[in-house]
């Protein structure tokens, strides 16, 4: 089957997930948005590593999961300190630092 | 008959590891375990000095180490080729363990490592320098990324330990969402690279891209040049990729903005000069114009956004971003001369910052204003031993001769004009005329007394006082603090009128990427 | 008798760095005695310069960043000879004239008197190119600090723009002066910026012509001649009367310097490319400050304007590319710093004379009392407007003669300058000395340290008045040499170069 | 000793005194200062007469002498020695300027006696005779102009003398500026000559002139009328005499000496001095005769009507100083400078005269307020009267042989040039009468008030007030007349007036056509290269000349006699007949006006749009303003993106990727 399939799949994904990004306010939801990102990028570096015939692609792929994991962490950490000072969940409210 | 190749063949053959070569990263790794641990005990004198003792310790082993394998010149990449420690990767790294050595004593007295938790604190500043090393060092497209990462990470976290401050948590989040989108974007260019070239080595890369079925102009190469570019732009912060960079900086406890402002900047320009100048130095052509661009946009949009701060931080991190526009000069010629300025710009560039940013900590730990430019103000007369480093430090920014940052600058655009970039050089200077706009207003306030700015309201102040308000009393409540500065703007100085050790440095760095012209 | 320049160049710094340790009075004294000392090793120098000789003498050259081809080169030679005398002799009664009175902060105030001495000093003094640059920005700081420290009024306003504006002229240069070293390096050749290594090799027309041109935008911008003259009004207005007579007396002559000592030699097709247009813009500079000195109301800025039309000529006088015009201009050059640091010191007591008063309306009426006092105003006066008898008019004749071997008309044009320089000077010095006694003048004699301050001068300009030979000798030569290439060029092209002179006849 | 060390002994002493004066200034008592610049100027008579006997040694055709002390500025072939030339034109100049500054120095030593500036006064007066005689003894161009320059700056400084005075002020820079624009003049000349013979020295110049110089050419002719502007402006000839009716401002002594006798006579000097280059431009010659004549009839008319003493004097000094050049610029140049000495004679004399009559009316200058000083003054009606004879040309006095020589002259070119001889006797006709309207107003009729206290034998007292605008004086400085030096109190004064008096009317002997010509043969040497050296009118031609002359001035003063002591008020009747007439006369012609109106004011203009306009606008507004507009507009848009909002962010990021992939996909295809 052609890579290219899998790169225009992982294109979407990839649009999606930005899109995303861009459009929701609640930082759970964006958290997830940079997941798909990051995954569209695994589902390439697999489809190439097919194109190639060799795995250092999907090696990449599965280091490229735990830093994911990570990343999510980090934000859920952040999002409970939030909470924790009862400051609005939503990204737009944390815009003091500007101009 | 019996396959010996295949059998051969399928053995799983362990990688040499070359612990030698590795050693500064495991002495990292080493002391963030043993931070970690030492960390967890209560006493309140090991949290506060014994930590902060045995990180500083772990860097200066660290850098021990450096020296001790240091070796200019070409190197063979280690461990299969995932890294490869020569001079580039080595003459870098110096600035990080100085950076955070620097941290380390800025934030003796600061409150984000108490509120963290000391040894959480250190060992995720430990960790963050640890992943730049790796940066550093990367010779192949995984350990760019997980070099990358474990830089950031750490960073996420600690630009948001001031947990009771709101903007903390602020430049935190931001940081965190913005950057992720960058790695991701990162992190999809490397796939492209590798799914056009088929390799994931640095040295396969550029082979790949001289060898012939493979032309420099294959989209799907660019389209990977192009994403990858931005990622690292992203953490360069390059405009347009620069917006988190005054936000966080400002939100971020003031040591750790040190800290990102300069030994971030370093990683991401090393990995740059690796990755533009090695693997894809043969399609110079195609990626150098781009780049071009952006360090313009760069500069100028660095430069205006600069000139309206009231607030040190946000102004320092908006000049940072045009500074990143100079150095990406010296990446666009992708010549060894370029490399060499830019390692040099870069060793310039941590003396200038430092001192600014440690005389910002001073202040705004006395002045009720904050890091706002009204706290400044007379300090002159007050107090001459941060007034006069801070002054170094703003004209050296500003690129005045006799100071480090103009032969930084005299060697950056030696190295455009010699790249056929002349015009980049001339929009530089003109770069650098906008920015006296701000840096002579910060001398201004200090040595010629108050004056009107038009701007908006001034920064709240973020951090308690460190003594009472009177310049003596703030003076001995934090010696070291003015020590770093006296000692870096002094630094600023000497290598300003006598720069040769640093040129030394710069030509190893120069000399150890030899796919270069 | 040898020479060392380093000592020179180095010792008004050191008197600032001593004078920051002595306790709080000393500072000025110690400052005062470094210049003193320059100065004394000035003359020796003179007395020492060997006029037939044509090149460097008394060089020192060393391996400054080698990296960068930068050395530390510095020289003396008929060009500069003067110039390096000029900036000692200003700098003695300028220090002087401010130790006398009470500076605050004053450790930190003749510190950069002393630093600004070794920056101008090694601005005329260096032989690499890239070193002037070094100088020449280098000047800014303790000027930048001076004029926004010590100034008056909006000071902090007036320094930042004349900083900026200056720098964004070197800045330019400094760009231009790197793709200069650069470009003309010779393949596999060393980077190098030494003046002479640089006259040897050679750049592109093409390029000559835009490198030209940004060194011109930072020299006109220092000179400064219209328009690039926007920072002088505030700039004048605020900056502290000794320093201001060291800016507009020593400072204004360091661009044009630099197209003697570099533009020239280094690029004579580019720099003959631009002479008409150069050419324009003095004369135009001419013609414009004279006619606005003659409208001013405050009495910096008569001078101020008038300083434009004089660096005008001097200009007009290089881009002749003509013998006597370059050596006019060189001579000019002197003469014009030596009139403008009195006149300015001058201008200072009349100030305080009349409480403070610095504009025409509230002078008048003040050589009755003090009679000493008008007569060095009216030596200055006389020598400023180049009254024949005075070194100024050689200086004005030789430039004009210059502009009238192949540019007759601009050199007509310009001499009308030389009339309206008899008018808004004697205007500047009849409102204050003569007509009736201001409202708040209360007239009294130049006191005794002011005397040994400006009588000097005075005297200088008197003697040099009866024997500008004694300049002139010693300056033709290297003056020669130095426009020889770019003077051949014009003669060649005479044809090209002169046609629009000649419609104009 | 040689004659060029009397050359520069003529120099020394007068610079010497300078020195002394204006140095000593504190400590010198009394009058020492008059009597030492005094001495000094006599010191440099002798010298003078020292020099003529040298000069009278040599033998007839070699009979000049050059010198110089050092060099003054040598580059390229510009090349100047700080030289002086000596041969009888620079004897006979020096002679006249020493000799009558002499006079004047002695004259001013009770004339403002009074003066707080007593030392000053006369540190001016050494600076002015010093000057005067560097320009005559000036051996090279640029040296002339040296001396031309200061003899200016002399000029403006006594002009200014009494520096609190708006009008005087005012007259001084007026002069100054306008010497200023003859300097100019002669700089360019002096290029001219430089770049057509390589050189500056008088000897090499007028020797090579011939040589590069084609008769007529065009550069000779620029040359010689960019030194007819020079000339003009020192001699106060059409156009630029407007600086001499106000430069009266001064103190009388100095209209006697700077503004009649020496200066305002350095053009007839330059002209004849620069002969050999002007015979080769007969047509500049001609431009200088044609100005000449129109100057001296214009001059002439003017001053029919002007009621300010001192102004009808300088008017009548333009007029004569017209009949000079005439005769230079026809190559009478025997006869120009002959008329030269005895106007200097004269002409002082008459300004003395006219100081003592100002002194008794305490500072007023109007004939209106004067008359029947006859009785009071007997002394100054005595010697005025000479020197208003010598002035009108009445018969056998100085001024009859000079004038009416120099008319001969003209008459023997033939040609156009009688058109101008005639326009001369027209002048001289004119002289007579406003000569003796002067003597009949000021003398003639009832005694004033003033006249008469000074018969009562005590002087007039006036108000310190300044005539021209009325405004009180400020007494500070000092003002004219309030010391009531009239000649008849005072010896020094009469002693200057005297031998000026017996010279005005017998200087004359060393002209009488065909008996002495004394002048002109020890003139000759210098003019011997001229091309008319030897075609002057014969004596019998000059002869009818002179009885012309003779006539036309008894004639005029017989009109004179009949307007203002036979029938008064006929002039009252013409003004009231003619209104247009007078105001045209008595406003100058409206050459101030126009002036004023071409000149002056759109300088002024220019000036305040450069500052208005040019400065605010252009260099602050669209330099200045322009270049931080745009970083201004740059700042606000940085600052409007960076919202604050961390989509906006991430919005501008994946742009930033998009606009970056497009770029590369549209660079690889």
């Amino acid at each position: 089957m052609d890579v290219v399939w899998f790169l225009v799949l992982s294109a979407f994904i990839f649009v999606i997930g930005a899109a995303g990004v861009m459009t929701r306010r609640n930082p759970l939801v964006v958290l997830l948005c940079l997941e798909l990102m990051l995954n569209a990028g695994n589902l390439a570096l697999v489809g190439f590593s097919r194109m190639h015939g060799n795995e250092a692609g999907q090696i990449f792929a599965l280091i490229v999961m735990v830093i994911a994991a990570c990343e999510v962490v980090i934000g859920l950490g952040i999002i409970v300190a939030m909470y924790r000072n009862r400051l609005p969940i939503d990204v737009d409210e944390m815009s003091e630092l500007r101009g | 008959m019996i396959d010996v190749a295949g059998i051969a063949a399928s053995e799983v053959k362990a990688p040499v590891i070359d612990y030698k070569e590795l050693s500064p990263l495991l002495a990292l790794a080493g002391g963030m375990v043993v931070v970690l641990m030492v960390g967890l005990l209560r006493p309140r004198f090991v949290r506060r000095a014994l930590v902060p003792a045995l990180s500083a310790g772990a860097l200066l082993i660290a850098i021990g180490l450096t020296i001790w394998i240091w070796e200019p010149g070409d190197r063979q990449p280690i461990i299969e080729g995932a890294l490869s420690v020569d001079a580039l990767a080595l003459g870098i790294s110096v600035l990080f363990y100085v950076a955070g050595l620097v941290t380390i004593v800025l934030s003796l007295r600061a409150n984000a490592p108490s509120e963290a938790g000391h040894g959480e604190y250190h060992a995720l500043l430990l960790g963050s320098i640890a992943g730049m090393v790796v940066l550093a060092q990367a010779e192949n497209l995984v350990t760019l990324f997980i070099g990358i990462e474990l830089l950031s990470i750490p960073l996420y976290v600690l630009c948001a330990t001031e947990l009771r401050q709101r903007v903390s948590l602020e430049s935190g989040l931001k940081y965190l969402v913005v950057g992720s989108v960058g790695s991701a974007t990162l992190l999809y260019g490397l796939a492209m690279i590798y799914g056009a070239t088929g390799s994931m080595q640095f040295g396969g890369i550029g082979s790949a891209i001289g060898g012939d079925e493979l032309s420099a102009t294959d989209p799907l190469l660019l389209t990977g040049i192009a994403l990858a570019a931005t990622g690292l732009a992203f953490k360069a912060s390059v405009a347009p990729f620069h917006q988190w960079t005054p936000d966080v900086y400002q939100g971020a406890p003031t040591p750790i903005t040190t800290f990102m402002a300069v030994a971030t900047k370093a990683a991401a320009f090393a990995v740059f000069l690796r990755l533009f100048g090695q693997a894809l130095g043969l399609a110079q052509l195609e990626w150098a114009p781009a780049l071009a661009v952006l360090a313009t946009v760069t500069i100028v949009m660095g430069n205006v956004g600069a000139i309206a701060q009231r607030s040190l931080k946000r102004m320092l991190a908006w000049s940072g971003v045009a500074q990143a526009g100079y150095l990406l000069a010296g990446v666009i010629v992708a010549s060894e001369l370029g490399a060499r300025a830019t390692a040099f710009y870069l060793a310039v560039y941590l003396l200038m910052n430092v001192t600014a940013f440690a005389v910002v900590v001073a202040r705004e730990r006395v002045s009720e204003r904050g890091d706002d430019l009204a706290s400044f103000e007379g300090l002159g007369t007050s107090q001459p031993w941060l007034a006069w480093p801070m002054t170094i430090a703003m004209l050296s920014l500003a690129g005045f001769p006799a100071t480090a940052g103009f032969i930084g600058k005299f060697y950056l655009i030696d190295a455009a004009v010699a790249g056929d970039y002349t015009w980049l050089g001339i929009v530089i200077v003109i770069g650098s005329v906008v920015s006296l706009g701000y840096y002579l207003r910060v001398v201004a306030v200090m040595w010629m007394g108050r004056f009107e700015i038009e701007m908006p309201g001034p920064a709240r102040r973020l951090v308690k006082p460190a003594a009472g308000w009177s310049p003596e009393a703030d003076a001995l409540a934090q010696p070291e603090v003015a020590a770093i500065a006296i000692l870096f703007a002094a630094a600023t100085i000497v290598f300003g009128i006598y720069p040769d050790p640093l040129f030394d440095l710069a030509r190893d760095v120069g000399s150890s990427l030899s796919s270069l012209r | 008798m040898t020479i060392h320049l380093s000592i020179v160049l180095f010792l008004p710094l050191a008197a600032g760095l001593v004078g920051a340790v002595l306790p709080r009075g000393m500072a000025r004294w110690a400052v005062l005695a470094g210049t003193v000392a320059v100065l004394a090793y000035a003359i020796a120098m003179i007395a020492d310069f060997d006029s037939a000789a044509g090149g460097l003498q008394y060089e020192t050259n060393d391996q400054w960043i080698e990296e960068l081809g930068i050395r530390y080169q510095l020289g003396v030679d008929g060009l500069n000879l003067f110039m390096v005398l000029l900036t000692a002799i200003a700098w003695v009664p300028c220090t002087l004239w401010a130790a006398v009175r009470e500076q605050d902060r004053p450790k930190l105030f003749f510190f950069y008197m002393g630093l600004a001495e070794t920056a101008v000093l090694g601005a005329f003094m260096a032989q690499d190119l890239a070193l002037f640059i070094v100088f020449f920005d280098l000047m800014l700081v303790p000027f930048y600090f001076l004029i926004g420290g010590w100034g008056t009024g909006d000071r902090v306003r007036a320094t930042t723009k004349f900083v900026i504006y200056t720098l964004s002229g070197s800045l330019l240069m400094l760009a231009a002066a790197i793709a200069l070293g650069v470009l003309a390096t010779p393949d596999g050749g060393q980077l190098s910026f030494s003046l002479e290594v640089l006259e040897q090799r050679s750049v592109p027309e093409g390029t000559q012509h835009w490198i030209v041109l940004l060194f011109a935008l930072a020299f006109f911008v220092k000179a400064p001649l219209f328009p690039l003259h926007g920072w002088v009004p505030e700039t004048y207005r605020s900056t502290p009367i000794p320093v201001l007579a060291l800016l507009s007396g020593v400072l204004s002559k360091v661009g044009v310097y630099g197209f003697l000592r570099i533009v020239l030699p280094v690029m004579p097709e580019g720099s003959q490319h631009w002479q008409e247009l150069f050419i324009v813009i003095a004369v135009f500079s001419i013609l414009y400050g004279s006619v606005l000195a003659f409208s001013q109301d405050n009495v910096r800025l008569v001078v101020a304007y008038s300083s434009i039309a004089q660096l005008g000529f001097i200009v007009l006088g290089i881009f002749a590319l003509d013998d006597e015009g370059a050596q006019g201009a060189v001579l000019q050059m002197l003469n014009h710093g030596l009139v403008v640091v009195p006149l300015f010191l001058i201008i200072g007591l009349v100030a305080a004379r009349s409480g403070g008063g610095e504009s025409l309306k509230e002078l008048g009426g003040m050589a009755f009392r003090a009679p000493v006092l008008a007569a060095l105003f009216l030596i200055t006066t006389f020598a400023t407007l180049a009254m024949p008898g005075s070194a100024n008019f050689i200086g004005e004749v030789l430039v004009l003669f210059g502009s009238f071997e192949d540019k007759l008309v601009y050199g007509i044009v310009a001499s009308v300058g030389v009339v309206l320089a008899a008018v808004y000077m004697i205007r500047l010095f009849q409102r204050v000395m003569h007509n009736r006694v201001g409202p708040a003048v209360r007239s009294r004699d130049i006191g005794g340290l002011d005397l040994a301050a400006t009588a000097p001068l005075v005297a200088v300009i008197v003697a040099l008045g009866l024997y500008p030979q004694f300049v002139v000798e010693r300056t033709e030569k290297t003056t020669f040499q130095q426009i020889a290439a770019a003077k051949a060029l014009a003669d060649g092209g005479e044809a090209r170069a002169a046609a629009p002179a000649r419609q104009g006849e | 000793m040689s004659a060029t060390s009397y050359g520069w002994l003529v120099l020394a002493f007068p610079l010497a005194g300078l020195l002394v004066t204006s140095l000593g200034w504190r400590v010198l008592p009394g009058r020492t200062a008059g009597w030492i610049a005094s001495g000094a100027i006599l010191g440099s008579f002798l010298a003078s007469l020292g020099a003529l006997v040298q000069v009278q040694d040599l033998p007839r055709e070699e009979r000049h002498a050059v010198d110089s002390i050092w060099t003054y500025a040598a580059t390229g072939d510009f090349d100047v020695e700080v030289g002086i030339f000596v041969d009888p034109l620079a004897v006979f100049m020096c002679l006249v300027v020493s000799g009558v500054s002499f006079l004047i120095h002695v004259y001013s030593i009770s004339y403002v006696s009074g003066d707080h500036g007593f030392a000053r006064f006369f540190a001016y007066l050494n600076y002015f005779v010093f000057s005067m005689l560097l320009l005559v003894l000036a051996g090279n161009f640029i040296l002339l102009i040296v001396g031309w320059a200061f003899v200016g700056a002399a000029s403006y400084l006594l002009i200014s003398f009494w520096y609190r005075r708006d009008t005087a002020t005012h007259a001084g820079i007026k002069a100054f500026v306008m010497n200023v624009i003859g300097d100019v003049g002669l700089v360019i000349a002096a290029f001219l000559i430089l770049n057509e013979t390589g050189q500056l020295d008088y000897l090499g110049v007028f020797e090579r002139a011939p040589e590069v110089f084609a008769q007529n050419d065009g550069t000779i002719v620029a040359t010689c009328l960019l030194l007819l502007v020079g000339a003009f402006a020192k001699s106060a000839q059409l156009p630029l005499h407007t600086w001499l009716p106000d430069a009266m401002e001064g103190p009388t002594p100095v209209s006697a000496l700077i503004h009649a006798a020496t200066m305002v006579t350095a053009g007839v000097y330059l002209i004849a001095r620069t002969f050999p280059l002007f015979e080769l431009a007969p047509t500049a010659a001609d431009i200088g005769a044609i100005i000449g004549t129109a100057t001296l009839v214009f001059a002439a008319t003017v001053a029919l009507v002007q009621t300010d003493l001192k102004r009808v004097i300088a008017y009548s000094t333009m007029s004569q100083i017209g009949y000079m050049v005439l005769g230079v610029s026809v190559a009478a140049y025997s006869a120009g400078l002959f008329h030269l000495m005895t106007h200097a004679f004269f002409k002082a004399l008459l300004f003395m005269g006219a100081g003592s009559v100002i002194g008794a009316m305490a500072g007023i200058q109007d004939m209106d307020r004067m008359g029947g000083f006859r009785k009071a003054m007997p002394f100054t009606f005595v010697t005025f009267t000479i020197g208003a004879l010598a002035l009108a040309a009445f018969p056998f006095t100085s001024g009859f042989f000079s004038k009416d020589e120099v008319l001969a002259y003209t008459i023997n070119r033939g040609g156009g040039y009688v058109v101008l001889a005639l326009a001369g006797y027209f002048g001289a006709a004119l002289t007579g009468f406003y000569a003796f309207r002067m003597v009949f107003r000021v003398f003639g009729g009832e005694p004033v008030p003033e006249a008469k206290e000074l018969e009562g034998g005590h002087a007039a007292h006036g108000e310190p007030m300044n005539p021209m605008t009325g405004e009180p004086e400020d007494t500070d400085v000092g003002f004219p007349g309030p010391e009531h030096n009239v000649a008849e109190s005072s010896p020094p004064m009469k002693f200057a007036m005297a031998p000026l008096a017996f010279l005005a009317l017998v200087a004359g002997v060393v002209g009488i056509p065909g008996v002495t010509d004394t002048l002109e043969h020890f003139l000759e040497p210098t003019f011997e290269s001229s091309r008319y050296i030897d075609d002057h009118p014969s004596a019998g031609a000059e002869w009818v000349g002179l009885a012309a002359g003779g006539i036309i001035s008894v004639a005029s003063i017989y009109v004179a006699y009949v307007f203002f002591v036979r029938r008064r008020g006929i002039t009252l009747e013409l003004r009231d007949r003619f209104p247009k007439v007078h105001a045209f006369l008595f406003h100058k012609w409206y050459f101030d006006e126009l002036y004023d109106a071409v000149f002056v004011r759109p300088t002024a203009t220019a000036g305040a749009f450069g500052r208005r306009v040019v400065e605010t606008d252009f260099v602050q507004g669209f330099i200045v303003g322009g270049t931080t507009g745009i970083v201004r507009a740059g700042t606000s848009f940085a600052r409007a993106i960076q919202t604050g909002f961390l989509r906006a962010y991430a919005l501008l990021l994946l742009l930033g990727v998009a606009g970056l992939v497009l770029y590369f996909l549209l660079a690889s295809s």
